[in-house]
């Protein structure tokens, strides 16, 4: 498909022209993630209990956070309509949008995720299924988000009501992310959960595009 | 005295004379830091208690310290850019924040490779640790409130206001962490080992590295402000000339 | 070779070989980041000005032909 | 006939923008959309791309109703609004390649022609954050060229365009009805074209909402 | 002062015709909480422990995103113009504002925060300092994001900018506050710890509202 | 002399907008600044109320320097942008009445005269995102009659009026200059005005930086 790789090659251009939308919501990641030690405590026994649950809730609200960048700007300077008027399957470009922000939005935390779990003292055999329910989570929280933005983009001053309307959709996936790491600490088996993630994520690669679409087009006409 | 303060606000003065000036800094750090790596490295006995790995204190220490250095050096050049609007000053403090940034990290990574060893874990959150952690934040904040901006001179301002906030906090920061962690945790167990108490073959070499850095610290700074020099008043005319006989010389190479 | 006996313990660094090694090597990193980037950053600026001065040229060149030939069809 | 509208109505704010509007576009057409500020023009031509669906009436593409034929619609007709629809991070050429990709295009060689024939020589590589609004302008009009479309509908195309320019476009716009495509557009500048131009008229289609 | 009432009352009449700036953020510290007993377990001995973190940590997660809404608008239709022409004294103006936005972010966060702490677990004792700790702390936190907010306003693009320059600047003020509850639950004298936090209010109070004044001058410009 | 200005030069992306600019204003002096788009006006107004300060040479306000006595000057001028500084959740009088309070002035009763001469009779306590643009213009232009200001300093001041809006505001400028007031304006319209206008053209004024 021609057109899946040329959205991606232009959305990571314009990704890394504007190094904010990679830097920023990497670096919200990092602080908040510091900012639970100082406000709980710096007790490593403690820390380490928590350490599965503050990250994936900080991933969880530095992607949702991150989501402006997705659809704003194409509102703005009308490339939306442009997109919506193209010829070519629009699930597949919206895809490929949607593919290449969680490139430069999810992928740095996932990769960055073990680091600050070691800071915050999570045992070792915690750090891989950590990383694995991050790399099978975050994708869901971007098209999730992707959703909310979608509706939001067309009214001037959304700011936390995408965080409002999406958060409750991430509970699930919070919920079953953070099962995995328990679930390892507790030498229980995590390929179910795993599992399910994977399920969820192959549902929401199947229907989100199709909301999104739906949704663009309210926001734009 | 006041005359030469006046002439360092001048670009064009700065740029001569940290031209004339470079080689000799060059010189003395590459000296420094050489025999300052080479004895610490080589020819210091190791110590009793931490063995060879207290080698690490070597560059640990310095750039700690300088790193906190340039956090004020930014400031105290904001407040000259705020108050004076001497543009001299925005363009070192432009330059203070990546060099700072990486001196900062430096910190953290050694300080981090040499907990290992001697604490057992590379992270704690203790007070030191996590007031480091939170500069190199600040850092990273003037940076990105910098690229930001797409106006040389607004984005110089909003820095200027930014990092003297900062620096406000920044004894608040160190202090509260401080407070913070001594609630929690003993900090007695992590006392860092003290070098005054040590013997001289031990400090002379972190003398020799710590001038060194300091002066590559000098250099970083200088060859970066050099450049937003060009960049800034390439419509003068000396630079104009400067930026004819560059190219004249590079027209070849590239 | 120092306070060592020989060159390989110098590199063993008593078994903490690792940690030094790396703390060093991080360090002439960020020694060499620190001079090769604004050293990068000046050429690459006065490429840029090289490239911008060329381009003014060749637009001098094609408004002065377009002139020409408005001139020339003109008269 | 290229596009046939029936019967068309929209109100907006308890007021009629438009009603009982009938027209068609045949090949080699150029229709012009009056009407004062807010009259209208806009919407009219969001409807007739398929881009706003708040209205009542029929509208035909080649004898099929447009909403059953989106893709070969979409294919065969170029929107380009109020907005630039330009990427400010991105050069000329990159935005150009994209807009190609996205209708099925590949004829990337094209876009320097086009570029250079729109006068942006030099600039193709120049991020678009750097250019005059006139040379953004130009950039996104290049691609009318590159689409290949039949029918192009185009809201305010002359605004920010210098004089050259504009003679320019009026150019591109003969050029592109003699070779038997068609053209809907708003302007508030008076064509100078040597071409027949067919009106709407909008302000004397507006009314109140019966109550 | 006439200014500053006039000021409070157009800024409170704006806050409540358009609820959403008031209760977003209040959602948006609801949902967040909500989240945490799903990442970190619901044990309730574990949530008594964290409880103050998460609240305090939430809580200025939500003012920092709250502060969207204190210039965008008066930014986008020109009103700040005016109100740096104003021949009356800015500073007041200024912090009639900051007050007034406090009101509908902040407080309400203050007085919805101990039902969320008793249900987080926290015992009785560490109530009431929470509460004291949280209406010292929100004010100093909205009067320093004002002051990120006033140097990005202008920026088209600022997304999660704002977080990266001022949730540093936030630690300290977080690390009082939890700590009074801190002590508080350790039978300690709280006293002490509110004073401090008093007297960093009172600096930000005679300190923030000039660099929020020459923030302001270069957002414009 | 209110205002007075000196060899006032300013560049912006290496362009000259003006250099060398010299003129005062009088009281009962209208005038105009003129250039085309992008040429500076806005720029210059703004430098002239001191809210941009990216310009060398001075500026004089009833012969002191005008950065050295902001508040007086501030009380004596009144400036509108681009942007109508209207908030569209308040009403036209909620929105005056802070403008009032503002500048200091308890003049309450006569927001609701004023806004009566402005044509907005029945409009006063309607929210402002219900009016249309050229309701909205009136109010933000009803803040000059309130302002009690000497000096005058708006940027297209007719944007969004329709004719009759257009002939009241022209009666308004005359009346204010007659009774000793001045008004330094931009418009791309052309004045029909029974009063002497002043003219800086800048466009006259641009020129490309030196090497
Ligand atoms: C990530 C971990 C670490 C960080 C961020 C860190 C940071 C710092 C800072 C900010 C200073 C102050 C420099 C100054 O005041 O001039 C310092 C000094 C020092 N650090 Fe570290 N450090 C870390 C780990 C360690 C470790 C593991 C050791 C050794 C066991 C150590 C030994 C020292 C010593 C000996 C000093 C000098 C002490 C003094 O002058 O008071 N540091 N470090
Ligand atoms: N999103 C919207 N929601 C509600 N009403 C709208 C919307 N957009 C426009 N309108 C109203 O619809 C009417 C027609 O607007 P439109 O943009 O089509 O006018 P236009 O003829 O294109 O004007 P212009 O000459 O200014 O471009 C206007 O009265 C406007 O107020
Ligand atoms: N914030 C800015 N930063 C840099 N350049 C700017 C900025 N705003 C405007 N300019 C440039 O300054 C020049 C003058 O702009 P200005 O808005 O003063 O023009 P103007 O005469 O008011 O135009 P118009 O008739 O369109 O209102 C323009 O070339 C513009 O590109
Ligand atoms: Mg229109
Ligand atoms: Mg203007």
């Amino acid at each position: 498909m021609n057109i899946v790789k040329a959205t991606l090659r232009r959305e990571l251009l314009i990704a890394f022209r504007s190094p904010g939308d990679i830097i920023n919501p990497l670096m919200f990641f990092v602080i908040a993630v510091s900012l639970f030690p100082l406000g709980v405590g710096a007790d490593q026994e403690f820390l380490r209990e928590i350490a599965a649950g503050v990250i994936w809730v900080t991933a969880l609200l530095a992607v949702m956070l991150s989501m402006d960048s997705l659809f704003r700007s194409d509102y703005e300077d009308g490339s939306l309509e442009q997109l919506l008027l193209s010829p070519q399957p629009l699930y597949f470009i919206i895809l490929a949008k949607v593919c290449s922000h969680w490139l430069v939005s999810g992928l740095p935390l996932v990769i960055l995720a073990p680091v600050f779990a070691s800071m915050l003292a999570l045992p070792e055999q915690g750090l891989f299924p950590l990383v694995a329910s991050l790399l099978i989570g975050t994708p869901i929280l971007t098209l999730l988000g992707a959703v909310g933005m979608a509706l939001t983009v067309g009214l001037s001053r959304s700011g936390l009501l995408l965080a409002v309307l999406i958060l409750p959709l991430y509970v699930p996936v919070l919920v079953f992310g953070t099962g995995v790491v328990d679930s390892a600490l507790n030498s229980l088996g995590t390929a179910g959960l795993l599992a399910l993630l994977g399920a969820m994520l192959i549902l929401a690669i199947s229907l989100a595009p199709l909301a999104i679409i739906a949704a663009l087009r309210i926001s734009v006409s | 005295m006041w005359q030469w303060l006046y002439k360092l606000t001048s670009p064009k003065w700065f740029y001569t004379i940290s031209g004339q000036l470079m080689p000799w800094l060059v010189g003395l750090t590459t000296f420094l830091l050489g025999v300052g790596l080479i004895w610490g490295l080589a020819f210091t006995p190791p110590d009793y208690q931490m063995g060879e790995n207290y080698r690490i204190a070597y560059i640990h220490v310095p750039a700690a310290s300088i790193a906190m250095g340039c956090y004020y050096m930014m400031a105290i050049m904001a407040a000259a850019f705020l108050i004076w609007r001497i543009k001299m000053a925005d363009m070192v403090a432009k330059a203070c924040a990546p060099v700072g940034m990486t001196f900062t990290a430096l910190a953290l990574f050694t300080g981090s490779v040499w907990g290992i060893p001697t604490w057992g874990t590379w992270w704690i959150w203790d007070a030191r640790l996590t007031s480091t952690l939170i500069m190199m934040f600040l850092f990273i904040g003037v940076m990105a409130l910098r690229s930001a901006y797409d106006s040389e001179t607004a984005g110089g301002k909003a820095c200027a206001v930014l990092s003297l906030v900062g620096v406000v906090n920044v004894p608040i920061i160190k202090y509260s962490v401080e407070w913070w962690n001594t609630l929690h945790q003993g900090a007695s167990s992590l006392s860092l080992s003290n070098t005054a108490a040590n013997p001289p073959e031990i400090w002379m070499p972190a003398f020799f590295v710590g001038f060194g850095l300091f002066g590559f610290y000098l250099i970083a700074i200088i060859l970066r402000t050099r450049n937003e020099i060009l960049i800034r008043e390439r419509k003068a005319e000396w630079v104009g000339e400067v930026l004819s006989a560059t190219l004249l010389v590079n027209q070849g190479e590239v | 070779m120092g306070s060592f006996d020989s060159f390989s313990d110098f590199l063993a660094m008593g078994g903490y070989a690792t940690y030094v090694w790396s703390a060093y090597a991080f360090f002439i990193l960020v020694l060499i980041f620190n001079v090769w980037q604004p050293i990068l950053s000046r050429k690459k600026y006065l490429k840029q000005q090289l490239r911008r001065e060329q381009v003014q040229q060749e637009r001098a060149q094609a408004q002065q032909k377009r002139e020409e030939m408005t001139n020339g069809s003109a008269t | 006939m290229m596009l046939t509208v029936k019967n068309l109505y929209c109100e907006r704010d308890e007021r009629v923008l438009f009603q009982n509007l009938d027209f068609s576009v045949a090949e080699g057409e150029v229709w012009q959309i009056q009407g004062s500020n807010g009259s209208g023009k806009t919407t009219l031509l969001r409807i007739l791309c398929g881009l706003n669906d708040e209205f009542t009436g029929e509208i035909y593409w080649q004898g099929k109703e447009q909403s059953k034929t989106r893709q070969e619609f979409n294919h065969e007709v170029f929107y380009l609004g109020h907005a630039p629809a330009i990427n400010k991070t991105l050069s000329p050429k990159e935005n150009l390649s994209w807009f190609c990709a996205s209708r099925g295009l590949r004829n990337n060689d094209q876009i320097k022609k086009v570029l250079n024939s729109f006068n942006l020589y030099g600039y193709e590589d120049l991020p678009c954050y750097l250019m005059s609004a006139g040379q953004q302008r130009r950039v996104s009009l290049a691609r009318m060229l590159l689409s290949q479309a039949k029918l192009w509908i185009i809201d305010e195309p002359f605004t920010a365009l210098d004089k050259q320019g504009v003679q320019e476009l009026e150019a591109l716009l003969s050029a592109h009805a003699l070779a038997g495509g068609s053209i809907i557009l708003t302007t508030h500048h008076s064509l100078q074209m040597d071409y027949s131009i067919r009106v709407v008229d909008l302000d004397a289609m507006a009314g109140l909402v019966a109550a």
